[in-house]
């Protein structure tokens, strides 16, 4: 982790809100990023707005030693972030937190990757590193319509891709939970299989209902809103089952973003 | 070079200079000493000590406004043991000095945890949070009546073994009583200011943006007020006084030894740029220079020499 | 087409929408008036009226702070007479309902004051200052201790025959307190919040920025303190609450509907942008559209609907 | 007076300390901007720096329908001006307070203008004004330094130019006030002569003393911290003689910032 000055590439446009933003950055590659893991981006140099921003890591590529950002233009601080152009240099603060873990999926097993809108970037970066593992994977997105739809095609390369939007201008229509079959159960509960989800709470709580009283093995990657983005502000903590963690909480920042889909009280 | 010109002295505690976290904004040290050595500050505050370990506030608990931001953390703290058993011991490496910030409902929780931790190995100093808008009962009471404050410092005074610094809160109609009435009361030194109390509303939800609706508004917005409020006590109190709000340069540091400053906390301004403080450090000498001023001690209160 | 859904109501007085300047930063609206058609506005709050005209405090008068700004002007006006002889005639032609922002020393010019304003053609309202922390003796008393709040609201309301809202100072320790005490002494509602009281030094001078030395806060970085002092007293209350601080889009103004505000003023923002008003109003559908309410009437105090 | 948002054609270094900026603006020139007339210039889309900086036209091209400002970078607000570029777009609000009388000055009349530091620019739309009447100028400059001097050779093309600097390095060494000389006051006692003076107050307060008691006839303009810009504030007044102005005082951006040097109580 470290205060990291990077040079952007290129910011452009995926949809109406959607934007990429590729930078380059030694610095932050020499320190291994991994899936799941974040940056905290000063969007300005001024004191409006004042905090950073979290943005996972979407996607890195070691050899141009490049790292892309998909970010949703909502409020300010993304609205500056979407002025950034060419050439301009990037504050950041990473890479934070603990990514998705890994180290127990072998050859052979399943993955499902569960992603809902700003929460399907990070995904990627995960689904390349699994699939240098050799990992089938299947990848479950939602959307709000076709419209908004992004990363489809990227994720096709890595993966067997099924679409869920609100609307059904894409996929069927419903939410990424809709798209949870038996079929797709029975995969799971095969031994090894995990499954792995980032995208709005109500989602991240859907699917721990869902699975809670299964076997199944599973990550989620939270929000919270956040100040320092490395555990001394505790603005960001999570309520945790106290029989995993006496302390009752942790922080998302620090601890997170990613955890066991069993240890957190959504 | 510049170590000597930028010394202070808050009572008999020297420092090397006078550049610390404010409390609840750096943890214990831990996250930040791996950006950087944390010996380097001229102290340590930590964050809020109670007597038992707290939960603190649901989220949301943070929420930005213009050049400022609220928290509603609530005081979330492992409790007087464990910082005494595993955080104070871990960071008097630094060989800094360490100011625990102690909260509390009561004020025999108050007086328990004060005496518990002026008695730990390293610790220089208490400040004592009778202002904390983030919690329902207690704190912040003390923080708005002079006679409750007066009562609060002075049995805290008589169960440390180490100087006691008041806390002071800026939502209070006069902040000159509640700095004379601690005084009287024995205090040490003073710490201004705490948070305003602010909120936020979001409009998509129609509700606050924090889960406890209301929170302390810190950051650059706040610093004319600090100023301010530091600059009316200044000239009342003969006591030292730490200034905070907002500080995020060196120029800020120097507007807050003219207020009355003996030295600064800084909060917030981590967030924006974890390498702040040593930043700062660094940088005041150049100011000093512009100012003319060789050592930044002089400064103090020097904003009120009008003529 | 949208006329309609900008209606609010401020008791008995009808606005075609709620956006008015804030006292002291239109003046008397003849300079705005040169860039726009004041007939569009909801009301005009124009500038402190006192018996005698006011020289006002010595310049510098202004300041720039993060995201806000000092002013010391220190009630700059040419008395009551020279009000309702050469201003508000003149203001009359926009057929806009003016609101007179009365103040004084004594509760005698303020009940002297208020008498004539509220006889003068056109008023349609008096916002009774209690509460301008640039003056030295009188206003500020008033705007801080319940009592005296109380026995000049009555006094002020005795003698006026137009509706009387009172403006509430921030820099109190119990916001609340002053509020229900108005409302018991006969207030027609509520203009919140005036300046909170800040300072700047200048470094080069070492020397505070202003003459007055200290001045009022206005501007976005006070807005989360309006915004939580306007909900604390919307649920304590119930007469209505023009808001106020660091208004400067219509999303801002949305936010300031939630806490408990029925009609709101704009001050800094006139500074920044002078076409901000107009602005606002012609933006405010969309946000309205964006919230799925039909009539921005319907959105006042809604933020305390928690569940 | 209005506001317009103007487009940028250049900001340049004239000195370490010094810029020149020229934009283009067909709505400014319609409005006929006249000598000692400043415009308030939003420096910043955002919240931070907040208020407008006013700053004198110092030239207007109304062939090309462009404008000069020459500002000096000291705080916030000018740092931030510096940064502008070419094709940015400028938000400025004027022309705002009156400008230089010129009315009563005669052909063959005498006129001497003084300016220091940032009080310079202004005088030289004056200058030009004033030439094409067939005005002959003094022009008394005054800088800390030679390395901080800027439009010596332009105004040396429309008038006599002497040069006083702080240290000596160009010129004589001292202030504008110290090239008022035994000569430059004759020619002033000259009935129609007039002077005019910009420049940091002191400097205006020590132009005031000297002439005060004689019959000379001249105009200064003044500087005061603004917020409106436009006379609703009343937050830049400066006393009046109330034998002038019963008030007792002006507002510097509505009824300035030139006033006559008899009027003002500095
Ligand atoms: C660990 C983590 C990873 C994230 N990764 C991505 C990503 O890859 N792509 C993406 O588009 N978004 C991501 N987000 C969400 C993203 O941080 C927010 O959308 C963004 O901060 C909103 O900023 P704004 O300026 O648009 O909104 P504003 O409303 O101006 O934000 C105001 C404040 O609220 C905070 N905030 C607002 N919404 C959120 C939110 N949903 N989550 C956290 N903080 C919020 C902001 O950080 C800021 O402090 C991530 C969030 C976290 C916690
Ligand atoms: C009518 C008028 C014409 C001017 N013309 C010029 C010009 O042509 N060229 C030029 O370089 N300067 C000019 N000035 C001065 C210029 O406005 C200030 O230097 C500038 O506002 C300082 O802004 P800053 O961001 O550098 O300083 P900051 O310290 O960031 O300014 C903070 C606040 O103080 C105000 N302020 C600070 N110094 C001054 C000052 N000397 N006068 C007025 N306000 C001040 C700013 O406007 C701002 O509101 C003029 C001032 C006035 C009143
Ligand atoms: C996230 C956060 C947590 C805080 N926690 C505490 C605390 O535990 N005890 C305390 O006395 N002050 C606490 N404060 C207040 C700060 O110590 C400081 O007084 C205030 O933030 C003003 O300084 P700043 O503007 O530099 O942040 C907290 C502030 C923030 C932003
Ligand atoms: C320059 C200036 C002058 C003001 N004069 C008055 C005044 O005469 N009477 C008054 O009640 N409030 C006065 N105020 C306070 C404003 O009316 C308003 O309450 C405050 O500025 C907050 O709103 P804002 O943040 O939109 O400016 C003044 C504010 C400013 C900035
Ligand atoms: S953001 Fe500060 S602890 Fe997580
Ligand atoms: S700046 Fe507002 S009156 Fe002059």
């Amino acid at each position: 982790m470290d205060q990291i000055t990077a040079r952007i590439i290129t910011n452009e446009k995926l949809t109406e809100e959607i934007y990429q933003l590729v930078f380059y950055s030694p610095e932050l590659i020499e320190q291994k990023p991994v899936p799941g893991q974040f940056l905290h981006v000063r969007v300005s140099e001024h004191l409006e707005p004042l905090l950073r921003r979290p943005i996972s890591i979407h996607d890195i590529d070691h050899h141009l030693m490049q790292c892309t950002l998909i970010y949703r233009v909502g409020g300010k601080g993304t609205q500056f972030l979407r002025e950034k152009r060419e050439g301009d240099s990037l504050d950041i603060l990473g890479p934070l937190g603990n990514g998705f873990p890994m180290e127990e999926i072998n050859e052979g097993e399943q993955v499902v990757l569960l992603g809902g809108g700003v929460g399907i970037p990070p995904l990627y970066y995960l689904a390349k590193e699994l699939v240098k593992k050799e990992i089938p994977l299947t990848i479950l997105l939602g959307y709000n319509s076709k419209e908004h739809s992004f990363l489809i095609k990227k994720f096709s390369q890595v993966g067997e891709v099924n679409i869920a939007t609100m609307d059904g201008t894409e996929g069927i229509k419903g939410t990424v939970v809709d798209l949870i079959t038996d079929y797709l159960n029975e995969k799971l509960l095969q031994t090894g299989s995990t499954f792995y989800a980032c995208g709005p709470t109500p989602m991240l709580k859907a699917i721990q209902n869902e699975w809670l009283d299964t076997p199944i093995n599973g990550y989620l990657s939270l929000e919270e809103r956040m100040g320092c983005g490395i555990g001394a502000c505790y603005g960001c903590v999570i309520k945790v089952d106290t029989m995993i963690d006496p302390k009752g909480y942790k922080k998302i920042c620090q601890e997170g973003p990613v955890f066991s889909f069993r240890e957190v009280l959504l | 070079m510049s170590g000597n010109r930028l010394k202070v002295q808050l009572g008999n505690l020297e420092l090397q200079n006078p550049i610390m976290p404010a409390s609840g904004c750096f943890g214990f040290g831990r996250e930040y000493s791996q950006l950087y050595d944390l010996s380097q500050l001229g102290a340590v505050i930590v964050k809020a000590t109670t007597l038992e370990s707290r939960l603190g506030n649901n989220t949301p608990r943070l929420a930005e406004t213009p050049a400022g931001m609220l928290n509603s953390i609530g005081l979330q703290n492992p409790g007087v043991n464990a910082v005494i058993e595993e955080e104070l011991p871990w960071l008097e490496q630094f060989h800094v000095p360490i100011i625990v910030n102690v909260a509390g409902t009561m004020t025999e929780d108050y007086v328990e945890v004060a005496e518990r931790i002026s008695k730990a190995k390293g610790v220089s100093m208490i400040e004592l949070n009778i202002s904390c808008p983030n919690v329902k009962c207690g704190g912040i009471t003390f923080g708005t009546d002079p006679q409750t404050a007066y009562d609060l410092t002075k049995a805290v005074k008589e169960a440390s073994q180490v100087p006691v610094f008041v806390k002071l809160s800026p939502n209070v109609t006069d902040i000159v009583a509640m700095a004379k009435a601690v005084e009287e009361a024995g205090a040490d030194g003073l710490s201004m200011i705490n948070t305003l109390i602010g909120m936020r509303f979001d409009l998509k939800t129609k509700k606050p943006i924090l889960a406890n609706q209301v929170g302390g508004l810190s950051g650059p917005a706040i610093k004319p007020v600090a100023l301010r409020m530091i600059y009316e006590v200044y000239k009342q109190v003969s006591i030292p006084i730490i200034g905070m709000g907002g500080i995020s340069s060196a120029e800020d540091v120097a507007e807050f030894f003219l207020a009355g400053a003996s030295a600064v906390a800084i909060g917030t301004a981590n967030f924006v740029d974890p390498y702040v403080m040593p930043k700062i450090i660094n940088d005041l000498p150049r100011v000093l220079n512009q100012m003319g001023v060789e050592k930044i001690a002089d400064l103090t209160g020097e904003g009120w020499n009008l003529i």
